[in-house]
C-alpha cells in the first residue's frame, strides 16, 4: 500500500524531468484528483486537508510568480507584451511554464504521499520491510522529540528571561541572549542523548540481527507498473538524447 | 541473586575510587534497599550491576567481581545483561523507548528486541499487563495516560522481559505521598520472584518495605544487615540519612509529657504514613 | 583500516541515534527562537552540524535530510529538492570537525563562511532551475535585485546565496563550537567524533 | 511590603477559566513563605506574575513597592530572581563560575566577582567553581541554579520546589542558605510541599486551591487549619503528625 504511494512518487519525479511539459501537466492534474478522491491517496487528517489546500493556494501563487518573474527578466526572443516600460518574452514565459508545472508536479506528489501516510505507519512499513534499524528509531525519536522541544523552548525563554536575559530588548541584546537559549537547549539535548542510550541499552536496543526477524512486503501490481513506467521513460529518454 | 567481592570503580586513571572496596549479597527474590547520600555511589553500583558501566565507561578502572544470577564477572559485565536484568530509571522520560505511541507498542517494543513477536509476545504482553493491574490501558495511547498509570506501564515494559533481577534508580525520588505507596505495593507484590535492589536517599521506603539495608556513605559500607538492625541503629544515620521516624518521634513523645500509649495507636499512626 | 560498514555503524552506535533525532527536531523547532528573538537567521542546520562534530559524516547527512523529509511532511515539500544540500553540509562540517577546525574559533569562522559558500554554490542550480529563482521568502528580493541587474536566473540565485548562507551558517557554527568546546570528558568522551574534539588546542 | 498582591485575577490566553481568581496578600522583607497547593491550582502562575512573565487580568502586583505594570521582566529580574525546578532549562555557561555571572551581567550589577564569590560559597559550590556545570550531580546542579539567583542581589527570590532531588546533606545546606538570605533582610518565596523542611524558618504559609486563596496564615495555625491545607496535599513532617495524633 505504501509501497504503491512511494512508486507513484517516484513516478512523477522521473516525470518531471523526462517528459515534456504538456504531459507533465496532465500527471499534475492527476496527481490533484489522486489527493482529492482515491482513498489511498485522501489527507488523513482535517490538519493535513488544511496542509493541502494551503499548499494549491502556494502552488498556485508561486507558479504565477514564476512565470511573470522570468518573463519579466528574459530579455532576448520575440516580445509578447509590451508595456513601454516592461516587456514579457516569449522564451521567459515558457521557461517559466515548464519550470512551474515541473515544481508543482514533484511537490504535489511528495505532499500528497505525506498528507495521506501518517510518519508512525511510513516508520512501521520502513520497518517491516527491513530497512535499518537506524532509520526507524531515528525517525520515530524525532517525532517524539518534535512534541516535546517546542515546550521545552518556552520554558528556557522564561528560566533565561527570569534572570535578565534580554530577550526583548534591542538587536544587540536579542542576539546575546540567543547563545542563552540555544546552549541549554542542545547541552542538555547531548546530555540526555548519553543518558538515554544507557536507557535504551538496558532494554534491549539496538536488538541483534538474528533477532529482527522480518518478512518481506510483496509488491503489488500497481507498485510494479508504475515502476515499469518509471523504466520506460528513463529508457525513451537516453533513447532521445543518443539520437 | 547479586553479590560483590571488593569492588573498587573510579572514572579515570588517576581518579579517586568511587567505589572503594565494597562485598554484599542480596539473597535471590529478597528486597534490599541501597540508602546514602548523593555522591555515596549508589548510582554508580547500579551502572556497574547492569552492565551499562562496563559497556559505555571504557575509561573506568574497576577491579574486585559482580556476580549476577550465578554467573560471574571479573571485574564488572562488559555488557547489558538484557534480559536477565532489568532496570527502572529514575526520569520519567527515560522510562519509555520514546519509539511507542501505545501501552501495547511499548510492551511490544521491549519482546521485539528480544526476537519474540506474534503471539507468544501478545500473551507475554497480557501477562505483564494484568500482573500490574492495567490490561485495560492496553490500547491507551501514552500521552493519555495519569502519573500513576504512567508508572505502572514503565514497571510493565521493564519486566515483561521476566527479568530474574530488577534494580530500580530512586524509584520514588520526587513522587507524591499515593505515588509512593502505589510503589511500595509495586515492590512489595515481585517479593519472592525477582531479586530487588533500590536505591534512595529517604529511609522511609526501606524501613516499609526491605528485607535488608545497605547504607554507602562515600563508596563506603556503613552498614549490610535487615531492617531490624536498621531500625535499631538509625540514629547513627542522621548525618546522611533524611531520617524523619523513630528518633524525632521518641524525643516528640518524651517533650509532650503523654506517658501511656497504646502501640496499636502508634503502629496505625506509622502505617497511615 | 575499519570497513565502511563498521566505520557507520561506530558512527551511529550509543548516544548517536538519540542526538540524531533531537538535532532533526532542532532543525525544525530552532525557528521558534529565531523568531521569538526577532533575529533574521533561520540556523535550520544547526542539528546537522552538532552531529556532524560529535558523530561523523554519515550521521549528519541522515539527520539533515530526516528533517527536510519531515519539514516537507510538515507542508512544505519544497525542502525535499534541498536534501543534496544538507548532505553537503554534513559532510563538509564533519570533514573539517575531523581535522581539528572545531578547536579554535578563527577555525569555526572560517569552516561556517567556507560552508555557506559551498551551500550556496549547491543550492543555487536547485532555486534557480526547479523553483525558477524565487522561493517566495524574505531572500527573493536579493534574487530579483540581482536579476534586475542584468544577472540570469542561475546567477541571482547564487549571488543570493553567497550574501545570505554565509551568516547563517557562520552563526550556526559558533553557537556549536561554542556548546560543545568545554563539555565534561565522560560526556565527549561517549560520542565517535569526539577524538578530534579533545586533543588540546 | 517586598511583594504585595491587590485583588489579583489572571487568566492565560484560550484558557477556560481563571487561574488566578481576586488573590491578595502581602509579605514583608526579611520573610519566608511557603506556597502550597496541588498542580494547577494557582502556584507557577502566582510566580511568573510576580516577574512579570505572565501580566494580570485585574488587579495590582507590587515589588518592592514597585508595580509590575509595563515594567519588562529583565527589569523586574533586578527584584524578584525566580528559579525554576529544572537546571537543564538554564545551564549553559562553560564554567560554573561564568553560570552565577550570568544574572549580575544582565543586570549591569556593580562589583559582580563579589557577588559570584558571595553566591558561590553561600551555596558551597566554591571549589567547584572553574568546573563545568555538567561535571557536577543533578543535587550540585540545583545549587547551582540558586547559587546564580542569589547572585543577582534582588530583594525578593522565588523558588520552585527547591529541594526536590536532595539528599539530607544538600537540603542541610539549602536550610543554611534560606536562613543567612533572610537574615540578610530578603524576602523569600518558597514553592514546596515538604512543611518538614522548611517549618522552622517559615513565617507564613498560603495555600492555593483552584486558582484561590484558601489559607494565609503562620505555621502555628497549622493544626486547626488541617483538613484544609490537607486538600492542598501539604506533606506534614512525620514527627508533627504523631504528636498531634498523641494530643488529640
Amino acid at each position: 500500500m505504501i509501497a504503491t504511494k512511494l512508486a507513484f512518487v517516484l513516478f512523477c519525479w522521473t516525470a518531471a524531468f523526462a517528459l515534456p511539459t504538456a504531459v507533465q501537466v496532465v500527471f499534475m492534474h492527476a496527481a490533484f484528483v489522486l489527493g482529492r478522491f482515491l482513498p489511498l491517496f485522501r489527507p488523513s487528517s482535517a490538519q493535513a486537508r488544511r496542509l493541502y489546500v494551503r499548499f494549491l493556494l502556494y502552488a498556485g501563487l508561486l507558479s504565477a510568480v514564476v512565470v511573470i518573474l522570468n518573463a519579466l527578466f528574459v530579455r532576448n526572443g520575440e516580445v509578447l507584451l509590451d508595456l513601454g516600460i516592461v516587456q514579457f518574452s516569449r522564451e521567459g514565459v515558457e521557461f517559466g511554464l515548464r519550470v512551474s508545472v515541473r515544481l508543482v508536479l514533484m511537490s504535489t506528489a511528495v505532499l500528497v504521499f505525506f498528507l495521506s501516510t501518517p510518519l508512525r505507519d511510513l516508520a512501521a512499513f520502513l520497518d517491516s520491510s527491513g530497512a535499518p534499524a537506524v532509520l526507524t528509531s531515528v525517525l520515530l525519536l524525532s517525532l517524539e522529540f518534535l512534541e516535546r522541544l517546542p515546550q521545552r523552548i518556552e520554558q528556557i525563554f522564561t528560566a533565561q528571561e527570569a534572570r535578565g536575559a534580554p530577550v526583548r530588548a534591542g538587536f544587540a541584546g536579542r542576539f546575546r541572549s540567543l547563545f542563552s537559549i540555544l546552549g541549554p537547549l542542545i547541552v542538555s539535548s547531548i546530555v540526555e542523548s548519553v543518558e538515554r542510550s544507557h536507557a535504551l541499552a538496558l532494554r534491549g536496543f539496538p536488538a541483534p540481527p538474528e533477532h529482527r526477524i522480518r518478512i518481506r512486503l510483496p509488491l503489488t501490481i500497481p507498485a510494479w507498473s508504475l515502476i515499469a513506467g518509471v523504466v520506460a521513460m528513463v529508457g525513451w529518454k537516453l533513447w532521445e538524447s543518443f539520437r | 541473586m547479586i553479590a560483590c567481592r571488593s569492588l573498587h570503580v573510579a572514572y579515570g586513571t588517576g581518579q579517586p575510587d568511587v567505589l572503594c572496596g565494597l562485598s554484599f549479597t542480596v539473597p535471590s527474590g529478597s528486597i534490599c534497599a541501597l540508602l546514602g547520600p548523593t555522591g555515596a555511589g549508589k548510582s554508580t553500583l547500579l551502572h556497574a550491576l547492569s552492565g551499562t558501566l562496563g559497556m559505555f565507561h571504557h575509561a573506568a578502572q574497576c577491579s574486585g567481581s559482580v556476580t549476577v544470577n550465578e554467573e560471574t564477572f571479573m571485574p564488572v559485565p562488559r555488557r547489558v545483561l538484557f534480559p536477565a536484568v532489568g532496570m527502572l530509571m529514575q526520569e520519567p522520560h527515560l522510562q519509555f523507548s520514546g519509539m511507542a505511541e501505545t501501552v501495547e507498542g511499548e510492551l511490544k517494543w521491549t519482546l521485539d528486541n528480544l526476537g519474540i513477536i506474534g503471539d507468544a509476545a501478545q500473551k507475554q504482553i497480557s501477562v505483564a499487563l494484568d500482573r500490574f493491574g492495567c490490561s485495560t490501558l492496553r490500547a491507551r495511547t501514552l500521552r493519555s495516560l495519569s502519573g500513576g498509570e504512567l508508572h505502572r506501564i514503565a514497571f510493565a515494559s521493564v519486566l515483561v522481559a521476566r527479568p530474574s533481577v530488577l534494580l530500580l534508580d530512586e524509584p520514588v525520588a520526587s513522587l507524591d505521598q499515593n505515588a509512593r505507596a502505589q510503589v511500595a505495593r509495586l515492590l512489595d507484590s515481585l517479593r519472592g520472584d525477582a531479586t530487588i535492589l533500590f536505591t534512595d536517599s529517604d529511609p522511609d521506603l526501606a524501613m516499609r518495605l526491605a528485607d535488608r539495608i545497605i547504607v554507602l556513605d562515600s563508596g563506603t559500607l556503613r552498614l549490610d544487615g535487615s531492617r531490624k538492625t536498621f531500625l535499631d541503629t538509625v540514629d547513627a544515620f542522621g548525618d546522611i540519612l533524611t531520617v524523619t521516624t523513630w528518633p524525632r518521634v521518641r524525643e516528640r513523645f518524651a517533650a509532650s509529657g503523654l506517658s501511656s500509649l497504646t502501640a496499636r495507636r502508634l503502629r496505625r499512626s506509622l502505617g497511615q504514613t | 583500516m575499519p570497513t565502511f560498514r563498521e566505520r557507520l555503524r561506530l558512527e551511529m552506535s550509543g548516544p548517536a541515534i538519540p542526538l540524531m533525532a533531537f538535532g532533526v527536531a532542532i532543525n525544525l523547532t530552532v525557528g521558534q527562537v529565531t523568531s521569538a528573538l526577532k533575529i533574521p537567521v533561520y540556523l535550520d542546520s544547526i542539528g546537522t552540524v552538532l552531529v556532524a562534530v560529535l558523530c561523523g559524516p554519515w550521521a549528519a547527512a541522515l539527520t539533515g535530510s530526516l528533517a527536510n523529509i519531515l519539514a516537507s511532511s510538515f507542508g512544505s515539500p519544497a525542502m525535499m529538492f534541498f536534501i543534496p544540500v544538507v548532505i553537503a553540509i554534513g559532510l563538509w562540517t564533519a570533514f573539517i570537525a575531523r581535522h581539528g577546525w572545531f578547536r579554535s574559533l578563527p577555525l569555526v569562522v572560517v569552516g561556517g563562511a567556507l560552508q555557506g559558500i559551498i551551500a550556496a554554490l549547491l543550492s543555487a542550480p536547485i532555486s534557480a532551475y526547479v523553483f525558477g529563482g524565487t522561493m517566495l521568502s524574505g531572500t527573493d528580493f536579493l534574487v530579483i535585485f540581482f536579476r534586475s541587474l542584468g544577472n540570469d536566473v542561475f546567477w541571482s540565485a547564487l549571488y543570493q546565496g553567497l550574501t545570505s548562507d554565509p551568516i547563517d551558517k557562520v552563526v550556526t557554527y559558533i553557537i556549536v563550537f561554542l556548546t560543545v568546546r568545554r563539555l565534561p570528558q565522560r560526556i565527549l568522551t561517549r560520542f565517535p567524533g569526539s577524538r578530534s574534539l579533545l586533543n588540546p588546542q | 511590603m517586598s511583594i504585595l498582591f491587590d485583588n489579583v485575577t489572571a487568566r492565560y490566553p484560550n484558557a477556560p477559566q481563571d487561574a488566578l481568581r481576586n488573590v491578595s496578600f502581602a509579605l514583608p522583607s526579611s520573610s519566608f513563605a511557603l506556597l502550597v497547593g496541588h498542580n494547577g491550582a494557582g502556584k507557577s502562575t502566582l510566580v511568573r506574575l510576580m516577574n512579570g512573565m505572565i501580566r494580570p487580568k485585574a488587579g495590582v502586583i507590587a515589588v518592592n513597592g514597585l508595580s509590575t505594570d509595563g515594567i519588562p521582566t529583565s527589569r523586574l529580574a533586578a527584584e524578584v530572581a525566580v528559579t525554576f525546578q529544572n537546571p537543564a532549562d538554564q545551564l549553559f555557561a562553560p564554567t560554573v563560575r561564568d553560570e552565577v555571572a550570568f544574572g549580575p551581567r544582565n543586570l549591569r550589577l556593580p562589583g559582580i566577582d563579589d557577588h559570584v564569590s558571595d553566591a558561590l560559597a553561600l551555596c558551597g559550590l566554591t571549589s567547584v567553581a572553574d568546573r563545568h556545570p555538567y561535571d557536577l550531580s543533578l543535587a550540585e546542579r540545583k545549587l547551582l541554579t540558586i547559587a546564580s539567583a542569589v547572585a543577582m542581589q534582588t530583594p525578593v527570590l522565588a523558588f520552585d520546589e527547591p529541594n526536590a532531588g536532595l539528599s539530607q546533606p544538600e537540603r542541610r545546606r539549602l536550610h543554611t542558605i534560606f536562613s543567612t538570605l533572610k537574615a540578610r533582610g530578603r524576602m523569600l518565596l518558597v514553592i514546596s510541599h515538604d512543611l518538614g523542611q522548611f517549618l522552622s524558618l517559615t513565617d507564613r504559609i498560603i495555600a492555593l486551591d483552584g486558582g484561590s486563596l484558601v489559607y494565609d496564615g503562620t505555621p502555628s495555625g497549622v493544626s486547626d487549619a488541617e483538613k484544609i491545607l490537607r486538600r492542598t496535599g501539604v506533606r506534614f513532617p512525620f514527627s508533627e503528625r504523631v504528636v498531634q495524633l498523641l494530643e488529640k
